[in-house]
Formats: structure tokens, C-alpha cells, sequence
């Protein structure tokens, strides 16, 4: 905890100055203008390994073994993409994307009244563009980069992708071609903002959304995502030996789930109440929709949860059984908690328990046996339920559709429990050493998401609110936003 | 001439369009609408919201006849759609002033 | 046939007792213990060649040739997981699950009447739930395991997922790591008792549908996939020299398409048809569904059956093209016989016959060249087309969504078409003694097959309607499932 | 140009004379026979490398090595499939029918009248039913085939898939198996024609539109696809040599999106406006079936893009990213010019941009930079943008779901644009030599491309309106399509 | 006051709405109905089974009016929504006695 | 008797519904209809086309009830769908000759 306290100011101005100056200030300087002199290994047709010399034959042998391995390879040969470890990334890039289009947007859009179906489509897809272009032209730097060498920011040298080639940047993946990590990575960073969406669903401003996104993406996504991910990052416990806390997080459960989640909790604190709220009955107006989008999030979570293995390795293999376990008998669970405390095994009750299942196992997968993810699978289902069917209404917030109760609680759960879970049996990158004081950095990992994602979306959220205010009017809100803020009707028959 | 307006139970459709056609009425219009009445309603449970559904769906005819056919028609209509359980809903008569039919402009009961 | 008459008797034996009283007693035992002495080779992360002693550079060259050419490596090598093989499979293994969650809910849930869509999707949710905690518990083991050295029921050193790593298990597959292959057929496992819903679609009990299920898996699933692919098995043909009936099924024809099929008219005429059965109209709610669920149906099938070679080899590329001809085609074909005999080409139509396609080409994809899924693809549609508009109506029973019409009698055409085209031209496996033989083979054990199917499900049934009862009220199924079972509406508007 | 003009009457000449004179009559003597003297390599199961001789351990890892980097191996060593890039070739095959079903069908779909949906799914799934066939007996054979040594039509020798197994045509792909890249190309051979149907949806005969579509085939999409693609084809920049024109399209500009696109144009004016067209509002019947169409268009496209690599390597990797980049920015753009021109951001404006952006990057992804990716991006949408808004009501002309609009514009503007932006730092398959003269190139296929698209456009249409008539009764056209060419209602509630 | 009811095919709508329009009257209220008359529904066919759809989807207008207003509303309607064939539907007047605006409380004609 | 026809803002529905159980009112039917009149409908953009929705959502509510309790009950519906602003609706009373309860053939007033 020392550790903690020690950085909280370091973190807080990393977070507004690096973004505020450093951004904005070394960026058009260096990035639109091609290279001139591109690393020689950048030529992406000649994805071979070119050799420096002319390595010897052992050399040349190990290199394959390398690839089948994903291994780094003999120094003599220059690190080039590999064929099967590509493929599967490709593949988990896409499945990502599929997972906010339509994915999340079907599940999401399909829990909203039918007057406000197409807001929800459309703040999926305008914070896909939003996203991409700040990826694009800071994010990927500022997460992956190294020039800052500094624990809560990466660096500038990646800006407008300048230099992110088919080579693999041996940091993150020894096969894997650097654009197309960096375009895996974009898809996380798309569906984190989307996940807000469900709590403050029906009731906010466009505008004021995409604002309040711009923002967030800077203070709470970008650090954070270095943070834990970065090769210099602050709580990168495997790859960064000087990391401030030493935790782990296989695929975003502080990054990913409990930033959105805790954040959507604030958001809708300030937000407030859709009109009619605990007044008039506000029901799903297409569990059919919402049930495709849990399947399409369910078989895209794989590219999400095994792909961030960044290799089509042992390690990918096993967070595809521990992924595919938590999150059936999580969805399993829901139900069954269902058919017991009130009579029905519902829809929305699998599909809820299903996306508990895939959260709470996220930051886990790769590193917990079969019978982990089958406690996981279980915990994923029996404490979202409660936060959502008994504290919910108990606090009377109104998280639209459960983002906090999915994914903040859920994500909370996820870091916790892999602190308890993880062994090195399934994942050799994790070291007696780690594993000792595991589950006290991932309790130091919480309290510093929970805290980052809390106060800047507050200071976030209220900035909005001066500049745009959050909501429409009462009329247009009644009217629906399909029609006020989009001009259009999701269904004429 | 008369206008017969019975509320049923969805699924006896079928069956009361039978017994008028039985009696020679050839037209009539039909309306999905949502009852509210004695017959009690569902509860629905969305994750921690519970829901009253008080409004079953039901199926309102409307049939426009001579005034020598009303008590024939009102008759046939109650007799298929019974089924003796509570919701089984009503017929209501009305007066009717004028009826015209809009592709031969014939009116009073040559229009129905 | 004299084979097969002898192991009648050992069948019913094996079926019952193993299920009732092997699989309990073993597996509390040994089970959930973590392994004190995990085989080395399961460290997953390094799923690297690791050296036994130090191999020739002669035997690391051919193991990498062995991996590009799917064989087994040398035996100073211990066998890992490949990063070409391994990426398609957990690609595979996505698609399978689309296949079901929302492939085939979307499918059936389009079918039914608005007031029981939901009740479909819950359907296929409940299942996976359920099977999934069965196959990590017991299925897996009891079908590919090989502790009891039985023809019918696999072994027991698997229950619990127990020692399954990111090692390859080199009964199946050389190259890909068991966790992933473990996880590929739950997928299988999953999607076949789901399509028996199909059959009894809008009038059974929710809680009557699961326990059928939970009986059904362990007797008809888990020994049929055991006997077909378990490397004992009874009418394992390629793997097993001592078969007892020398039958090939590459991805499922008896094992998923006859099980669930023949399974699914017993099971019909057990619960009765749909109140209103031919009195009233009982047309399809939403086609658009129906068809995205074709689609999703149709891709994932990609999974299914090129996945079924347990490799990224020639008999995947084999399998893929052999599935798109005849799906395409039966499809085409299907359309075709309806514009001739009733005037229009219907989306159900086209729907029905890619689905008919896709079952009667499952068994034969990875044995049949071209010209031999082209004859496939309309057989498959001529044959169910008749099944599904002549003789349904003909006999009278009420299949709702044709489960038996496409998957009953498809998977037996598939069968025993694949038992006539099959040739070693495509899959080097087919030996000449086994293709002497093949199609009495087929013959043999699509009786087996139809037999267990019918006479499991007959005895479940019945036991189930005395415990529970198969049906719920008139006025409850009137009202539709989606109320009386789930609670919930699927549309309000 | 002048080689341009030289050619264009051998052009229609090879168009007319080869589909109606050759094909028929070169196809049945020698394709349904099953080969008697199989390629030696044609046993697939084999996929290893079979050495020749003895290899060297030389050629032995360098062949290893040129599987690694998709080059070709050492002569000594016989062509096989390698895992990586077959696995990723299987996936994308899958992802590219997933773009037809039920992607674009569900785009169009959710644009139409509720009374017509059923009819463009139908016309999806009967042109995937018919082109599948005419691929299998000819289609493949006349593009990719090379026996008629010529540069509008490839040749005869696979007919009826004949001798297509899983060896790899190292024409076309030195390490994925020839059937796999067979069913790819047959996936955007099946998209092409698909697109066309958004021009002429809910007013065109049924029995007219697959008549169209047949002979459409033959004279415009085979000959296209042979003349870019084709290893001996008029206008293959990069594998012909002896090219007449040195284009580049790296997924399909020219081919997919110029040929439906134009193709469109001219059908829609030949069909007329839809009954009611400028009098009466014909709104989009369900824009979410449109947004979810949308997102799988995006996900199955990198399978469309990055596939068209025919490998996972470096240059798929970057046609993953300038796909990712161009489409979220298109999408983005588009929604900024309404918000800015007319106030609000639509969903369908969004939808469109994104195809517009997958359209636009389609020739250019595996050439360009991010950067590029970036400009075309925004391109992509501005022009578009105007053609859809402006141009075309200024025209009058009923593109009912503007496939000229996106797809004709969009793609001649993907074909110019690949040439001003395409660099040999990203694809180093363009020699200088063919940079030089690119942009002329680029103009002159642009020009054979529309032309011949219009023109055979132009003749087909009069010649089955001749036949069949074009258009249903303004009676059944008012009742809708689905009730009276497929006797089938949507939704039933 | 009167009530106009007016059976239309649904494509006609926006010509009915215009014609009323061009009268002032500046209100109505329009309900989706099925229609079963002389004009013969379309057969449907799901696999094995063929249903015979009798109901057509109709339009139904209502509006309220003063009593001097009938002829020429009905009129209106009626050679708007005429196409001469088979299914144009029916208008029917019937008696009201009441009307209230809720914004404004005003009754009677006033309030239409 | 006679029936009370009120065309309502949809979100009022719930308000209207309870005012007229105070009154002891235990059955209605509701329909979901369009309504066109002063309020003002909006404007709806898709690529190339702009349309304008006249036609706004409303909500149809029709109690068949006594003599006596008609003006209690306008009363009731008039002040619980009230808002003040245009497009509030309209309540209509109507004429009803004969009411049957289908469940048991009682008639009149204690059919309702
Ligand atoms: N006073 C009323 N005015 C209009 N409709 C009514 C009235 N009372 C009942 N209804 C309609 O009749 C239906 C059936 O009434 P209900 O009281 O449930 O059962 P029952 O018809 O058996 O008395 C209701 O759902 C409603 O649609
Ligand atoms: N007696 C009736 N009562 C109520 N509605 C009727 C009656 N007769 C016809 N209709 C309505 O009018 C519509 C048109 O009637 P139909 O007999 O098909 O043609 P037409 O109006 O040309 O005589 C029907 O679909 C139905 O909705
Ligand atoms: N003359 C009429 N006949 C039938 N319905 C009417 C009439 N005038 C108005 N309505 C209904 O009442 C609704 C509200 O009317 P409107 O003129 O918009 O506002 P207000 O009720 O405040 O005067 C309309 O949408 C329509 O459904």
C-alpha cells in the first residue's frame, strides 16, 4: 500500500499533464510525414527472416522451433511475424470488433425501450470512430510506446502509427505483426467506452457522450491501459521489473471492465434517473435482439480472452477452456439463483449470467486451471446477481443496464479472484516471486483503477455538464432519442 | 343497421369468424387491442425490476349488419368464442347511421 | 450384421450400468484434487518442443516437417501444441459454439410463434449450461477417455478436466493442445440435444426438457460419440483395428444428426403435437431470423466439419469445399423442387435445404471429392424435401420444426452416402480393407445408432412424464411458454 | 490508352464467344469422369512435404523457412499446405460468405419495405445457390484456369473442380491448398452479384433477377475476375508480365464493387423507379437488421481484405489495419458531414460510411500505409456522401439502396486512389517499373471496367426483359414481393 | 357531431389524409386493422403445411365531426380512397355526443 | 350506457388507467393508434430522402360504462391525461345499445 500512496500524485499529473501538453505538443511535429528511412525489416512482403550475417543452421533451426514455441528466437536472425500466430490474431482482432458490431450494441439495444434502440446503436458506432482515430493518431503511442519510459504514459514515437509495421515489436509479441496488435488493441480500446453506454442508456445527450468519451479515453483508458499493459507500466507485474504494484491481469479486467464499470456507476450518479424511473415500467423491448448480442459477445470473447495470449500458443489454448467454463456455468448459475429465489429461469437471466461469467474470468483465463474457472464461473454468477437484483434497487441508482452491476462489480470480482486463482502450472510467466504477494497488488490494482476511473469521470462528467449539459430536454427524452437526436425510427411497419 | 364490436380471446378468432360467416357475413374488421379487466395479468421480472402486465392481448371484431341481424350474430359471436373462463371479454351494439361502400358508392346495407 | 447382433446386449449393459454406477463412484474420488504431480509436459507456456535428451538436429527438422504435414513427430520429441493447427482449432471452436448460441436459437426461435420464441432461446441456453458442467465433470472423460478400455464408455482419468493441458493428446491430434480439442467437443456435445428441440418446440415443460436432457447425454451422447470417435470404440473405424464395426463419421452424422434426429420423432410422439395442430395456423413468427440463423448456422458449420480434422491440413481444405458444394446446392435445389411443384421459391425453403445440406455432407466432408458433395448436395435436398412436405403430413405427427425430416433422415442419408462416395483419393486414412466393407459398415451402424437413439429416448420420456410430466396446461401452453416459463415477453413495443 | 483500345474488341468478342461457344462445349467431355491418373499431390492427406528425391537438410529448412515467410520453397521439395496460412485461409473463406449470409442480406434487408425483405434475403440465397454451381462446372476453371493461355478467360482444366485437391496452385498461393483458395474466390463471386440487387430491390421480378444474374456471370464477373486476377489476365499488373494494362486491385475495386456497382446503375434505369418512388416515403423497415448487416460486413471483410493476402502474413497484417482504419474513419465522416450539413448523426449514416470506407479501401489495403488508409478514409465518405445526397436525387434515378451511390463510386474511387497511394515500403511485389505508369493504369481499368460493365449490363437486361419481362404486375408490385413470389409474410405476431 | 370511419387499403393513406386535409379538418386518428371481405386473401406455404390468409391488412381512419361536415367529408373520402377494384373498403357515420379537447377542456365542436 | 372513447399521450396511459379504477371502473380496452392534428410530428432523414411524420403515437382507451357514470369518469380521464400542451387528445362519447358479458350471456349494465 505504501507503494500505492507513494505514485497517487504522480498519477493524477501524469494523467491531466501528459495528456494536456506532452500530447498535443509532440505530435504533429514528427508523425504524418512518412519515414524516410523505414526499418529495413519494415518491408512486410518479406515477412521472412532476413538474416544480418548468414546464420548458421542451429540458429536457423531454433528460429523455427521459436515460432512453433512463440519463443523469441536466436539474436542472429531479425524477428519477423509467423504465419499461425498471425492468423489466430487476425481472427481475434476481428472477433473483438464483432463483439461491439453488433455485439454489444444488439445486447445493449435490445434491453432499451424501442424509442431509443438507434441511440444505442449509434453511440456504439460513433464511439467506434471517435476511438479509432484518437488510436490512430496518439492512443497506440501513448499506451505501447516506450520514448516516455515512464509508468502511466508510453510514449510519442508511435503517433499516427509512424513506424507500426508487419513486424513484430518483440515488447508485446515475438510472432505477432505489430500492426495487427495494434489493431487488436484498438478493439479493446473500442468496446471499453461502449460498455459506459448501458448505464446512462436512454436519457443522454449525443453530443455530451461523445464529449464526455473524447475525455475519458485520455485520462482513465490510455494511462490505464499503460498501466497495466505498457512494458514500462506501473502495475505491469510480468513484464515490467520495476512495476510500482506488481499485479496481473490477463485480459482487461481492471483495464477493460472496471474502468467502464466504475465509471458508469459516477456517470449515472450524475446523470441521474431516466424519467419515469421506479414510477412506470421501463421493460426490454427485444430480448431476442439482446440474446443474439450475448451469443455474438460469448464467440467473440474468445478473440478477446485467448487472443490475448498475442500468439496461437498453449496459453491461448487454455484461456479458451477457462473462458468457455466460466462463462457457461456462470449463465447456468444466474438461472439457476433464479429459478430458486423467484420461480422462472428467465432470457435476460442466461444472457446476464453469461456476460458475468465471460467479465469475472477476463483478467483470469490465462492464468487458472479448469477447476478455477469453474469457482469463478460460479462466484461470476452468484455476486452480480445480488449487486444487481438486491443492492441496485436497494441504492435506487438507476445503471440502465447494469453496466456497474456486470461489469464493475464483475471486474472488481475478476481482479480479485485471479489473484487467488493464478498458477504457474498454467502459465510458467508467473514466478514464485509474483505469486507471493499476488493477492495483495491485485487488492493495490483495485483500489487505483476504482479510484482513477471514479474521480476523472466525475471531473469528466461535470466538465460536460458545463459545456453541453448532459440531458435533453423532458419532452425530447419522452419523445425518445431515435427520433430527437438521430432523426430516424428504428422499425416502420 | 348496426355495429357489433366483440372482444375475445386471441386464439378464438378462427372460430367466431366461422360462425358469422356461417350466417352469411361476408365482412368484417378486426383489431389487435389489450384488455384490462377482471381477468388477471402476468408479473415479468427483468434482472432486479418486477412488472405487473395487467393489459392481455385480445382480439377486437367489428361487424357493420342489418338491424334483423344483430341478435342472430350476437348470439353466434358469444357462443364460439366462450370458454367459460374469466377474460372471455364482450359484445357491444351500436347504432350506425350510414354505410357506404367506397368502390361502388352504394350505401345503406347493399354497402355491408 | 453378426458383429453387431453379438454386442447388442453389452451395448444396453454398458449404457445403463456404466452410467449409473462406474461414473459416480469413480470420480469424487480423484477429481478435484488438484494433481500432485502434474505430467511435465503440462506447463503449458512452454509449449515449445522440450528436448527429452538432446534430439539430432535430423529429428527437430522433421518435427517441424511434421508439423506442417499434420503427422507425428519423432519420439525424442515430446509432442506441443502447433501454432497453425492450434489457431484453427480455437477459430473452430468459436464457430461451433456460434452454431448454437445464436445460430440455431435464431433458427428454431424464428419458427415458433411469437409467444415461445423465448422459450427456444432458453431452451439452447439451459443446454449449454448443462452440458457444459457435464462434459467437464464427466463427458469428456467417459468419451475420450480410455481408462476403461471399452468399447462404449471411454475412462475415467479425464473427469473433472482432470490432467487436460495445453499438450497435445496424441489419440486425436498431434498438433493441437488438448484443452482446446477438450473444449471443440463440448461444442459438438452441446448442439446436439439442442436440436431435439426442434421436435418439441412450443408445448414442453421447461424443467421436464432439462432432465430429458441430463438422462439423454449420458445415454445416448456420451456412448455414441464414444463409440464413433473415442479412440476404443465400438464402430470406430479408422482409429480403432478392433472396431467392432469398422464405420466412419468424420463430423457427426450418427453421432449428432441421427442421435438428435431419431431421438427427436420418438420424443414427439411421446408429448403429442401442439394444442391447434392442424386445426389452426401456426406459421412461422419472423423469417428474418430464421435466415440469420441459416447464415450463422452455414458459417459456423465451417467449424463443424473442417474442424473435424482436428487440423489446418489438406483434409480441413477438403472438408471446406466439399460443405460449401453441397450446402449451396441443396439449398438451390431445394428451391428449385418448390418452384416446380408449387409455384414459388420460399426463404424456408432455401433456409431448410443449406441445413439439409449442411447434416447429409457432416459425415462425408473430409472423405469426398467434389463430384461427390455435388451428388450430396441434392440428394440431401430431394430426400428431406419429401420427408418434411409428403410424408410428415402423411403420418401425422407433429415434428415443429422438422428436426426429424432434416436431421433424422439427413444424417442417415449422410451415412450411408458417405459409406458409397467415399475415396482414399481424399482422405489416405480410408485403407482398401476398410473401404471393402465400408457401406454394410454404415449400414450396421446406422441401426446401432437408430436403435439406442429411439429405445433411450422412448425409456427417458417415460420416466421424466412420470417424475415431472412432459407438458404444462392448456391454458399455460395457450398463453404461450415465454410467460408461463420464463416471466418474460420478447417484444413490447 | 492505345493498348486499351486495341484490345476492346477482342474483349467483347472473347465476353460473347467464349461463354456461349466454348464452355459448353469443352465442359461435359472432360470434367464429371473422376480423373483417372490423379496428380500425384492430389492426396491431400498428405499434405507434407514428399521429397522429390532426397532433400537436402538445406532445402529441408529452407522450405521451412518459406513457409514462415509465404515464399516460395526449394524446387527439390514438392508444394504442400502449410497450417498458418491454410488456417487462415479456411477462416476467411468463412468470414467472406459470412459478409453475403446473412451480412448483406440483412443490410438490404432491414433498408426495404417490410413486404419486400423476405425478397432480397431469397435473392441472396438463390444467387449463392446458383453461382456456387456455375463456379463448380465452370467458373473457377474460366478465372483461374490458364489452358486457354488467355488474357480475358483463364481456362478449361478445372471444370467441375477437376483435379482441384489440397495441393496449393502455387500460381495463386504457394502454401494454401487450391481448394480452400477455390471456395474463397468462390465467396466474393457470390458477394458481387449480390450487391446488385440493393440497385433494383422491391420491384424486380424474381425469375428476371437469377436469369440476369446467370448471364451476368459469364460475361462480366468471370471475365473480370480472370483479367485482374488471372495469372495470364489483360490488366494483372503484378502476375502478368505481359499484361495489356498494369492495374492493381488488391481485393476486389474493379472486380466486386466497380462491376455490381455500375452494373446497378445501368439495371435500375433499364427496371425504372419503384411504384410510388418521389410521391410517397418509402423508409427503412428496420434499421437495427441494417446496423446489424453493417457490423457483420465489417467483420466477415477482413476476411475479404486481409484473406486477399491468400496468407497470414505481413501483407494481410496490413490489410487488417488500412481496413480497420479506412472504415471506422468513413463511418465517422459520414456521420459529421450530416451532423454538420443537416444537424443529426443517423445510424444509417454511420452504416453507410462504413461500407463506403470497406468499399473504398477494398483495391488499396494491402498497398497502402496507415496514412493512406487514413486519407481514403475520409475520401471515402466525402464523395459518397455526395453522390447518395446529392447527385443522385438530382439525377432522379431509383438506386433503391444505392449500390451505385457506394458501391460504383466508391469503387472507381478505390481503384484511383490505389494508384496515387499505393508504396512498395508497404507490399514490395510493386516494382518501381509498375508504380510509374500506376495511375494511368489505374484510369485505363477503370475504364475497361465500366465499360464493359455497362455495356453487357445494358444487353442482359433487354434480353431477359425480351424473355421474361423485368417487372411484376403494379398489383403484386403494391402487395409486395414476398407474399406473391414467395408466398411467405416476414413477421407474423 | 358525427364519426366518420373510413375501411381504406393502406396505400392510400396519404391521398385520403390530403382530401380531408383540403376540407380544414385538421384532426383524425388511424388504426392498423386486418380486413376480411370479398377480396380473397394469398396462400402461404411453410414447408409441409399451407395456411390461407383471408385477412388483408387495412387502414383505419376515424374522425370526429360537426354534423354539417358528414356529406362532404364522406365525399372526400370516398373518391380519395377509390380504386374501383375489389377490397376499397367501407366508410361508416355513426352518432356521437360528446367531445372533449383535454388540453383545454372545451367541449362539443369546439373541441374537434 | 354509453362508451367513452379518450385518444391519450401513450406515456399517460398508466395515469389514465389508475384514475378510472378509482372510480371503480374495472374493465377497458386499449389500442395503439396513430393520431394526426396540431401537434406537429418531425422530420426523418435517410440518405437521400427527407420525410415528414405527421402521424404521432397515441394511445386509443375505450370504457363502456352506465349513464350515470360518464361524466365522473370524462372527468377522471381529462384531468389524469391533461399535460397542458398541444397533442394532449380528446376524449368522445358515444351511444351503446346492448352490451353482453361473453363468459356468462348477462346484458347491460352488468355485462360492463
Ligand atoms: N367496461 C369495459 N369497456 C370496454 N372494454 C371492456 C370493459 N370491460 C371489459 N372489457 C374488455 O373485455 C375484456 C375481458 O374482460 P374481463 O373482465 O377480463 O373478463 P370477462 O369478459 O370474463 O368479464 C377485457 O380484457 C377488456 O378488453
Ligand atoms: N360488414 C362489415 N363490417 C365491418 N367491416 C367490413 C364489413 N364488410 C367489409 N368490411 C371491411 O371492408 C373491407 C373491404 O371489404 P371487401 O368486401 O373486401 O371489399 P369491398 O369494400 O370492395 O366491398 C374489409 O376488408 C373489411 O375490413
Ligand atoms: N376530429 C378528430 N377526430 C378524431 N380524432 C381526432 C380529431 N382531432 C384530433 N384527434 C386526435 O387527437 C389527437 C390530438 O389532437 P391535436 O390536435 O394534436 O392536439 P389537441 O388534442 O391538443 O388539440 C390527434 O393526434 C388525433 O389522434
Amino acid at each position: 500500500m505504501r507503494k500505492l500512496l507513494k505514485h497517487l500524485p504522480g498519477l493524477a499529473v501524469a494523467g491531466f499533464t501528459a495528456t494536456l501538453l506532452l500530447v498535443p505538443l509532440s505530435s504533429p511535429a514528427q508523425a504524418p510525414t512518412p519515414s524516410p528511412t523505414p526499418m529495413t525489416a519494415g518491408t512486410p512482403a518479406a515477412t521472412a527472416a532476413a538474416p544480418a550475417a548468414s546464420p548458421s543452421m542451429e540458429d536457423r533451426v531454433a528460429n523455427l522451433e521459436a515460432y512453433l514455441s512463440n519463443s523469441a528466437g536466436p539474436k542472429t536472425i531479425q524477428p519477423a511475424s509467423g504465419p499461425g500466430h498471425n492468423a489466430w490474431m487476425l481472427t481475434a482482432a476481428a472477433l473483438v470488433l464483432f463483439m461491439t458490431l453488433p455485439g454489444l450494441a444488439l445486447f445493449y439495444g435490445g434491453l432499451v425501450r424501442q424509442k431509443n434502440v438507434l441511440s444505442v446503436l449509434a453511440q456504439c458506432l460513433g464511439i467506434t470512430g471517435l476511438v479509432t482515430i484518437l488510436w490512430w493518431a496518439f492512443g497506440y503511442s501513448l499506451v505501447f510506446g516506450k520514448s516516455f519510459n515512464n509508468p502511466f504514459f508510453g510514449g510519442s514515437e508511435f503517433f499516427f502509427l509512424h513506424g507500426v509495421d508487419s513486424a513484430p515489436n518483440t515488447d508485446y509479441a515475438y510472432w505477432v505483426s505489430q500492426n495487427v496488435y495494434s489493431m487488436y488493441q484498438l478493439m479493446f480500446a473500442i468496446i471499453t467506452p461502449a460498455l459506459i453506454v448501458g448505464a446512462i442508456a436512454e436519457r443522454m445527450k449525443y453530443s455530451a457522450l461523445m464529449l464526455f468519451m473524447l475525455c475519458w479515453m485520455f485520462l482513465v483508458y490510455f494511462p490505464m491501459a499503460h498501466m497495466i499493459w505498457g512494458i514500462s507500466g506501473f502495475m505491469s507485474g510480468i513484464s515490467n521489473a520495476n512495476a510500482g504494484i506488481k499485479a496481473i491481469d490477463f485480459a482487461g479486467g481492471t483495464v477493460v471492465h472496471m474502468t467502464s464499470g466504475w465509471s458508469a456507476l459516477i456517470l449515472c450518479f450524475i446523470v441521474g434517473p431516466r424519467l419515469g424511473f421506479k414510477r412506470e415500467p421501463i421493460p426490454p423491448h427485444n430480448l431476442v435482439l439482446t440474446m443474439i448480442g450475448t451469443g455474438m459477445l460469448w464467440v467473440g470473447w474468445y478473440g478477446f480472452n485467448a487472443g490475448s495470449a498475442v500468439a496461437a500458443d498453449g496459453i491461448a489454448a487454455n484461456a479458451f477452456m477457462s473462458t468457455t467454463l466460466a462463462t457457461a456455468i456462470a449463465a447456468f448459475t444466474w438461472a439457476v439463483l433464479e429459478k430458486v429465489l423467484r420461480g422462472k429461469a428467465s432470457v435476460l437471466g442466461y444472457c446476464t449470467g453469461a456476460v458475468a461469467g465471460l467479465v469475472v474470468i477476463t483478467p483470469a483465463c490465462g492464468f487458472v486451471n479448469p477447476t478455477g474457472a469453474v469457482i469463478i464461473g460460479v462466484v461470476a454468477a452468484v455476486v452480480p446477481y445480488f449487486a444487481v437484483s438486491v443492492m441496485k434497487p436497494a441504492l435506487g441508482y438507476d445503471d440502465a443496464l447494469d453496466t456497474f452491476g456486470v461489469h464493475g462489480i464483475g471486474g472488481t470480482l475478476g481482479a480479485l479472484s485471479t489473484g487467488l486463482l493464478a498458477t504457474k502450472e498454467v502459465n510458467s510467466n508467473l514466478k514464485d516471486e509474483l505469486l507471493r504477494t499476488l493477492f495483495l497488488s491485485q487488492i493495490e490494482a483495485v483500489c487505483v483503477t476504482l479510484v482513477l476511473s471514479t474521480v476523472a469521470t466525475a471531473v469528466i462528467a461535470l466538465v460536460v455538464k458545463a459545456i453541453l449539459g448532459l440531458r435533453p430536454s423532458a419532452d425530447t427524452e419522452t419523445a425518445g432519442l431515435d427520433i430527437s437526436d438521430h432523426g430516424e425510427e428504428a422499425y416502420i411497419s | 343497421m348496426k355495429k357489433i364490436e366483440a372482444i375475445i380471446k386471441p386464439f378464438k378468432l378462427e372460430e367466431v369468424k366461422e360462425a358469422l360467416s356461417d350466417l352469411g357475413i361476408e365482412g368484417m374488421t378486426v383489431t389487435e387491442v389489450k384488455g384490462f379487466g377482471r381477468q388477471k395479468g402476468h408479473t415479468e421480472i427483468y434482472r432486479g425490476s418486477e412488472y405487473t402486465v395487467d393489459f392481455l392481448p385480445k382480439i377486437k371484431i367489428e361487424v357493420v349488419l342489418a338491424d334483423g341481424m344483430v341478435d342472430s350474430a350476437t348470439t353466434a359471436v358469444v357462443k364460439a368464442a366462450k370458454t367459460g373462463k374469466i377474460g372471455d371479454g364482450k359484445v357491444f351494439v351500436y347504432p350506425i347511421e350510414e354505410a357506404i361502400r367506397i368502390r361502388t358508392d352504394e350505401t345503406g346495407e347493399k354497402a355491408i
